[in-house]
């Protein structure tokens, strides 16, 4: 609409964002109730122990102020809650939403209004890039679907040497189908077949009839780019069914909970691609690691992970714009260069999508050993 | 093979809905309310197994027990709280308790304990696969189908055959001349509940050693799906509910196995609504015209 | 009377349900005007005969004619808008809505207004809407409702309740009336105030009537004729002083000494 | 026996019975006639402990039993067979006769009623395991006064038992009222069909808009120009 | 004179409404309302059609459908097909939402005829759950991640449906032919008996209903940028259902007031987002404990006003009573 347009125009030149006084307001709009709850709630929590820790000393002489609003899980209450951070709270940026469609959501609202929006886990490559063109506001923490799927079907094919693959994807995710597109095409591309498509859908716990007829195709590998809390069935599943083969997944595999679920004997023979390893000697993972911990009383995962590398890029950029002015901190973010942060070295790229490498794990008796490193 | 496979796979997922499916057929039943909160006991149930093996270290026994004793006192409370006031009230209106139940216990569980699955312990009970001919069934999917069995046949004695069971029925048909009869009709229907609550509990249990998985939304959908089991077999019906939930399940596998398993939802739901069109008193229902 | 080509007719009709046969080879006719009485012990099928009569259920055998037309397996509707309606031995009123609104809700069927025109307030829905509320409130006066006629049906008293079951059963402007025990749960003196109201309707829309009746004073005392079930089976047929001194009529029905 | 003392009775703001006060005494019939709406229903509901009276007082057998529950007041020997027959509807005949008995441990006692029920109402031993909800309504409330009769009362409230019954089925059920009350059951019955109510009545009360406005032995009230007019149409 | 008499009350009301529609279109356009509230109350509009609409199903004709985002969906994504795949204006969207959602309430209305209660509402939860599953599975329409659509949703257009909305059911129901809608939810068998062809008419009731919920659609569609299957899940279907209950079955004002009250609650929750669901749930339970008819009854809120007349009448009556 033609008024919305011309009002929020008005609005962002008006007041300067994030709030006058000491505190700078940041929005977090988040999936902290609905279908995939848990991993809004798994962001907001790595982003108040960021917040926390980056309060202790303060940017500029201000404190950071989280204003949280809660999307259900819907794209829109997503759009309802950027609206309000934005007119109401005024943040200077807002964090989320954890699914790339919740993202997706606002990224007009952003875009109008000049408010940079950094998902921590929305990897679907159109969240910062539409038709070619680069969303000005929004960006990520995440690396992006086709990344990881490539690396993955790499390692398969020149590591594990297998040529006979099956896909099982999570078709209510674009993360998963990014994964898996770019899996097979770099897969078949390196001359490996594709013997089973099948897929599922996120909350599923029985998964038994889909891998009796993966089974029966007979694949020497499984590529299963899905989240642990699926993951850790399908797996333990499979190997009740007799499917020994080796089982490949992405950073969505990377939770505690996965070897609760599954089951250590299940878990061998599998490998991801990940951001980091909890289990990283490097001290910057062991710090927060050991701080989750002590807040928390858990280990982190991936999300926690991400959320909290979410708020310490935001801070970065903060700093260095040295204003809460949503405008200078867009800027500021779209120049990060080299940050060190849990889940690897930061370089945003002209696309706003992060520059990071990623690892290769593989669980041995319920530990991830790593494997290799792959840069971009 | 394959085909034999997935009919197995069919019967454990279908157990699992038949063991749901007959404490919500039996609520209907007998107070002919949709407890949308069933599904939400079940969770209960199983959090509070998961606890009690975890915490207070017991084994499978005792927490089945505490599951459902504690489902049980749940239920009776939901009942007295939020169904007993309105039973004059339009069916609608209670209804609307019933969701807004079922949504308070997911979002206090979730505020209590955050949103995050948790694994079941791997050794409470022993699984074992056993192989036949290529076909692997496991040892727990057999426990399953016993149990609901055995649970089947229980809650068919008590209704049709027991003191308290003629009450229920009198209290479903006609509350006001069931209280001439000298039936105390509020303890009837916390019974009722009771016992409907401490099944969904002992479901709750059994799926997480099954499922390993348990999370605080994780009774909505087989809730729903044992609704539909409990409509196909005729809802009310308690041996219908143990084979609509097979029934259920069985299709449910085969259409997974045909590699339309994003469909398999749509397609339990596309059953229901032929079963309701074509025999809404569901399989083992009588079709009873009103008479004028 | 045999000579006219009878309104309403029954040709051997039975029902079955389940095993029970609640009704089999019940002929009977309605000539235009008559007044008859349909009496039975209960669960002889009396409502139920009013219930195929009216397309509630469809006969298993048997033929139902009004006019010459046959009617066996037409929706209720149908059959009401040909020119066959009734009242429920278990009052059915719509409670919710007011005594006014019952009745208009059975001179829909001849309202010509539709659905778009009524939705777009065009004269047709006014002219139309204002025929209906004269109508009603005719049948009203006659019923001596029009003092409630904004009253909720389901707030009237029991007396009331019934007349305007009646008086809604006329708006939708019948040629026979079929009424299920119009006089149960009223006392003798507004038992006679009904059978005075029955010859007034009766007369005044030329109505032919049946109706179920158990209060002999009434049934004895207003109707022509008297056919009489039982087990599902015409017992009996003929006058009131006829029936009356049936043997088997008194043994299954009336008891020995009639009052 | 029951005395009840000046209740009042309301329904939210209706106010139904009005210091209704009445008496039965052991053995009697005692019949209760008035026009509809006049509050007979509500008072055997009130007397049965499906209501509860605001004021007076309810005394069976020399004790309160005002606004106890329905069950305690079965127990302590009082039937009441509802207005409209409210039979079990999707159960058997049986049933419905084995819930009569629904307070009573005596199995053999028990035995004893089903077959002097049956031999009151032999429509019902031949209906046994018909569904109570398919029996034609004259079957029905035969079957109501049996269910009633089950649980062995010591005082029989009964409402409308002829509503929509045959001429010869009201005769029969008047019948059996009389033989239910030689063998020692006190009634109190609530009629429209005042003549027939009259003709078995030791005493009645007659109840106008939540009142009382007469009473006296049956022959008395059969000789009321006022009840005459009012109940009895006119002659 | 007496047909202006009759419809002062409807002329009266058109006036207030196309006031309003003035005035916010001059706040909105000053910038005195700002995106917060413009959004809030578009995000109200969309509510008050997804609940008038269903309140003639529900309310009206007594059909317990519990199903009603499906119809909302089958709005939201024909339209979005129309504008964004076929790149049709957007009026041609909202007119294909409606006749796409009127259809699939015409085939669901078909079991409606032969299920009552409980089971109709399965029924149509299931319904409800098929749609959802099937856009879940059509590749053309996104599948799981549901389609971008542009803005195109503006005060204008939200405003005219809003109205053509409630005129249209207001209308309808207070007809001849409401009238026999409200018959069948009182009595179906009496209806029948009546001369009302219950089939007809509950058809009817889904038709319209469904064309008006996939009108919400297009409007929801076209302002909430994107849309995709899990929007339109059954806790979708539940929340209309309780604007229609709480607001109480059959008035069509408490249906509005509760579609408006209950969208200012949820976006006052948002300030409470751990607790958000658990006060919402609380305030369901304790609306419906302590007034089980929901909000207004079965009343209107325009019988507020006529409560003086409507007194004077009664004493009218009782004189005529006591004559007759
Ligand atoms: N829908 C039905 N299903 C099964 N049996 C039925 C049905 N309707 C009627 N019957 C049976 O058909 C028989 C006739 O019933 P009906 O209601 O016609 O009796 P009636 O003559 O009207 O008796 P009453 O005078 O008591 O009203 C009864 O035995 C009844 O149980
Ligand atoms: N559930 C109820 N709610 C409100 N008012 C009621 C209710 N039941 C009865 N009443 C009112 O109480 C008064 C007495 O009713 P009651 O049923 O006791 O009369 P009755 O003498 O048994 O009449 P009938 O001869 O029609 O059976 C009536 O005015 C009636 O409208
Ligand atoms: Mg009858
Ligand atoms: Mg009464």
């Amino acid at each position: 609409g033609c008024g919305g347009n011309q009002q929020s125009g008005s609005s962002s030149g008006g007041n300067g964002g994030g709030g006058g006084g000491d505190v700078i307001k940041i929005g977090a709009n988040l999936e902290l109730s609905g279908g995939v709850a848990s991993y809004g709630q798994s962001i907001a929590e790595g982003v108040e122990l960021a917040f926390e820790e980056i309060n202790k000393e303060g940017i500029n002489g201000k404190k950071l102020e989280l204003v949280k609003v809660d999307n259900k899980s819907e794209a829109a209450e997503a759009t309802n809650g950027a609206i309000k951070l934005i007119s109401q709270d005024k943040v200077a940026a807002i964090i989320g939403s954890a699914t790339s469609t919740n993202t997706l959501a606002q990224v007009q609202i952003a875009n109008d209004n000049k408010v940079p929006i950094i998902t921590p886990s929305g990897t679907s490559e159109t969240v910062t890039v539409k038709d070619g063109k680069v969303n000005e506001f929004v960006f990520r923490t995440c690396f992006i679907d086709p990344f990881q799927g490539t690396v993955a079907a790499k390692f398969a094919l020149n590591d594990l040497k297998v040529k006979k693959a099956a896909v099982l994807i999570d078709s209510a995710s674009d993360y998963s189908k990014g994964l898996a597109a770019s899996f097979k095409e770099t897969f078949t591309a390196g001359g490996g077949q594709i013997v089973a498509e099948e897929a599922y859908v996120a909350k599923d716990t029985d998964f038994r009839a889909t891998l009796t007829s993966i089974k029966s195709a007979n694949p020497e590998f499984l590529f299963l780019p899905g989240y642990y809390e699926e993951v850790g069935l399908i797996v333990k599943q499979a190997r009740e069914l007799g499917l020994n083969v080796p089982i490949m997944g992405g950073d969505g595999w990377d939770s505690p909970k996965l070897i609760e679920l599954a089951g250590k004997d299940a878990l061998n023979n599998t490998y991801i691609t990940n951001h980091y390893s909890s289990g990283d000697p490097d001290p910057k993972i062991q710090e927060f690691v050991k701080a989750f911990q002590a807040k928390y009383n858990k280990a982190p995962d991936a999300f926690n992970a991400l959320g909290y590398d979410t708020a310490y890029f935001l801070a970065d950029a903060i700093k260095r714009a040295g204003s809460a002015d949503p405008v200078k901190i867009k800027d500021a973010l779209a120049q990060t260069k080299d940050l060190q942060l849990v889940t690897g070295t930061f370089t945003v790229d002209q696309n706003h999508n992060p520059v990071k490498s990623a690892i290769i794990l593989e669980y041995k008796d319920g530990q991830q050993q790593f494997k290799t490193k792959v840069n971009p | 093979m394959e085909l034999i496979q997935q009919l197995v796979n069919g019967i454990s997922l279908g157990s699992i809905y038949a063991l749901i499916a007959l404490g919500y057929t039996m609520v209907y039943g007998i107070v002919r309310l949709i407890n949308f909160a069933h599904g939400d006991v079940f969770m209960i149930g199983s959090f509070v197994g998961f606890y009690a093996v975890t915490m207070l270290h017991v084994g499978f026994v005792p927490a089945l027990l505490l599951a459902m004793a504690s489902c049980a006192v749940l239920g009776m409370i939901i009942e007295r709280i939020a169904y007993k006031p309105l039973r004059n009230a339009a069916r609608i209106a209670v209804l609307i308790t019933a969701i807004g139940v079922s949504l308070l216990i997911e979002y206090v569980t979730i505020y209590l304990r955050g949103a995050q699955p948790e694994a079941y312990p791997s050794t409470l009970l022993p699984d074992r696969n056993l192989e036949l001919f290529g076909v692997v069934i496991s040892s727990q999917s057999l426990f399953i189908l016993g149990t609901s069995l055995v649970l089947m046949v229980l809650l068919q004695f008590i209704v049709h055959r027991t003191k308290i069971g003629k009450a229920m029925r009198a209290v479903s048909h006609d509350a006001e001349a069931a209280r001439l009869m000298g039936i105390n009709v509020d303890n009837t229907i916390s019974a009722t509940f009771a016992i409907g609550s401490a099944l969904a509990g002992a479901a709750g249990v059994i799926f997480g050693i099954y499922y390993t998985k348990i999370e605080p939304l994780m009774g909505i959908l087989p809730g729903l799906k044992a609704f539909v089991a409990a409509v196909l077999g005729g809802i009310g019906i308690i041996p219908g509910a143990m084979v609509g939930g097979l029934l259920l399940g069985v299709i449910e596998s085969l259409v997974s196995g045909l590699g339309y398993s994003l469909w398999r939802d749509g397609v339990a739901f596309v059953i229901l609504i032929l079963i309701l069109i074509f025999r809404p008193a569901g399989l083992f229902g009588k079709n009873v015209r009103e008479k004028v | 009377m045999a000579a006219k080509t009878p309104l309403l007719k029954a040709e051997n009709v039975g029902i079955q349900f389940g095993g029970l046969k609640a009704l089999s080879g019940v002929t009977m006719e309605l000539h235009q005007g008559e007044l008859v009485g349909l009496i039975g012990p209960n669960g002889a099928g009396k409502t139920t005969l009013f219930n195929l009569l009216t397309g509630v259920y469809v006969p298993t055998d048997g033929r139902i004619m009004l006019d010459g037309e046959t009617l066996n397996g037409l929706p209720p509707y149908k059959i009401t808008r040909k020119g066959i309606s009734r009242t429920f031995q278990n009052i059915r009123l719509f409670g919710e809505l007011s005594v006014l609104d019952n009745v208009k809700v059975a001179y829909h069927a001849h309202a010509r207004h539709s659905i778009a025109s009524s939705i777009l307030r065009l004269p047709s829905h006014f002219r139309g809407e204002k025929e209906m509320e004269e109508k009603a409130i005719e049948f009203l006066n006659i019923f001596q409702l029009d003092g409630v006629m904004h009253e909720k049906a389901k707030n009237l008293p029991y007396g009331q309740q019934r007349r305007l079951e009646i008086a809604r059963a006329l708006a939708a402007q019948p040629k026979v009336l079929l009424l299920d025990e119009p006089a149960a749960g009223m006392n003798p003196q507004e038992t006679k105030e009904l059978m005075k109201l029955i010859a007034f309707i009766r007369e005044r829309f030329a109505l032919t009537i049946l109706l179920i009746e158990h209060d002999m004073s009434l049934v004895m005392g207003i109707c022509e004729r008297i056919y009489v079930l039982d087990h599902g089976q015409l017992i009996a047929e003929g006058t009131p002083e006829q029936v009356r001194s049936n043997p088997k009529v008194i043994e299954a029905y009336l008891g020995e000494e009639v009052s | 026996m029951l005395k009840v003392d000046g209740i009042d009775v309301f329904y939210g703001n209706i106010h139904a019975l009005k210091g209704v006060s009445l008496e039965v005494n052991k053995g009697e019939i005692v019949t209760l006639i008035g026009a509809n709406g006049a509050g007979k229903t509500t008072l055997l509901k009130t007397i049965s402990g499906l209501l509860r009276p605001k004021n007076g007082d309810i005394v069976y057998e020399g004790a309160s039993i005002a606004g106890k529950a329905a069950q305690t007041i079965v127990k302590q020997g009082i039937s009441h067979v509802p207005e409209g027959r409210r039979v079990f509807a999707n159960m058997t005949v049986e049933e419905n006769l084995e819930l009569g008995a629904f307070l009573r441990k005596d199995k053999e006692g028990i035995q004893q009623d089903f077959a002097k029920v049956f031999q009151l109402f032999p429509r019902l031993e031949e209906r046994r395991k018909q569904l109570a909800g398919t029996l034609s309504g004259g079957e029905q409330q035969m079957l109501a006064i049996g269910r009633a009769l089950m649980a062995r009362p010591k005082l029989l409230l009964l409402d409308e038992p002829s509503m929509g019954l045959a001429p010869l089925l009201v005769k029969t059920i008047f019948r059996i009222i009389q033989e239910i009350n030689e063998s020692g059951t006190t009634i109190l019955l609530v009629e429209q069909n005042a003549h027939m109510a009259l003709s078995i009545a030791h005493r009645a009360y007659v109840l106008e808009s939540g009142r009382v406005v007469l009473s006296g032995t049956a022959s008395e009230l059969q000789a009321s120009e006022q009840v005459k007019q009012a109940y009895l149409g006119g002659h | 004179m007496a047909t202006w008499k009759r419809t002062r009350g409807f002329w009266v009301s058109v006036i207030l409404a196309f006031s309003f529609f003035v005035v916010v279109e001059w706040l909105i356009a000053s910038g005195t309302l700002n995106i917060f509230y413009v959004n809030t109350l578009f995000f109200m509009a969309i509510n008050v059609i997804l609940a008038v609409s269903l309140h003639l199903i529900i309310g009206i004709t007594g059909q317990f459908s519990i199903g009603h985002a499906g119809f909302f969906a089958v709005g939201a994504y024909a339209s979005a097909i129309m504008t964004m795949k076929l790149q049709l204006p957007f009026a041609a969207g909202v007119l294909a939402a409606g006749v796409a959602a009127a259809l699939a309430g015409l085939i669901i209305g078909v079991p409606s005829l032969r299920l009552k209660g409980d089971y109709l509402a399965i029924a149509t939860l299931g319904f409800g759950e098929i749609v959802r599953i099937a856009l879940l599975n059509i590749d053309y329409v996104g599948g799981a991640s549901g389609m971008t659509v542009t803005h195109m949703t503006t005060w204008p257009w939200v405003f005219a449906c809003l109205f053509a909305t409630i005129l249209v059911i207001a209308n309808f129901t207070n007809s001849t032919h409401g009238r026999a809608c409200i018959s069948i939810r009182e009595d179906e068998i009496a209806a029948d008996a009546m001369g009302i062809n219950t089939t007809y008419y509950k058809v009817a009731a889904f038709v319209i209903g469904s064309f008006f919920a996939g009108i919400a659609g297009a409007l929801y569609a076209h302002h909430f940028y994107i849309i995709q299957p899990s929007n339109f899940g059954f806790l979708k279907s539940f929340d209309i259902l309780i604007f229609v209950v709480l607001g109480g079955l059959g008035s069509l004002s408490g249906a509005v007031v509760a579609a408006v009250l209950l969208t200012i609650v949820s976006t006052f929750l948002q300030n409470y987002p751990e607790t958000r669901m658990i006060i919402y749930s609380i305030v369901l339970i304790l609306v419906m404990l302590y007034r089980p008819t929901g909000l207004m009854g079965t009343k209107e809120l325009s019988s507020l006003f006529k409560w003086r007349k409507a007194a004077q009448g009664g004493m009218n009556h009782g004189g005529k009573n006591t004559v007759a």
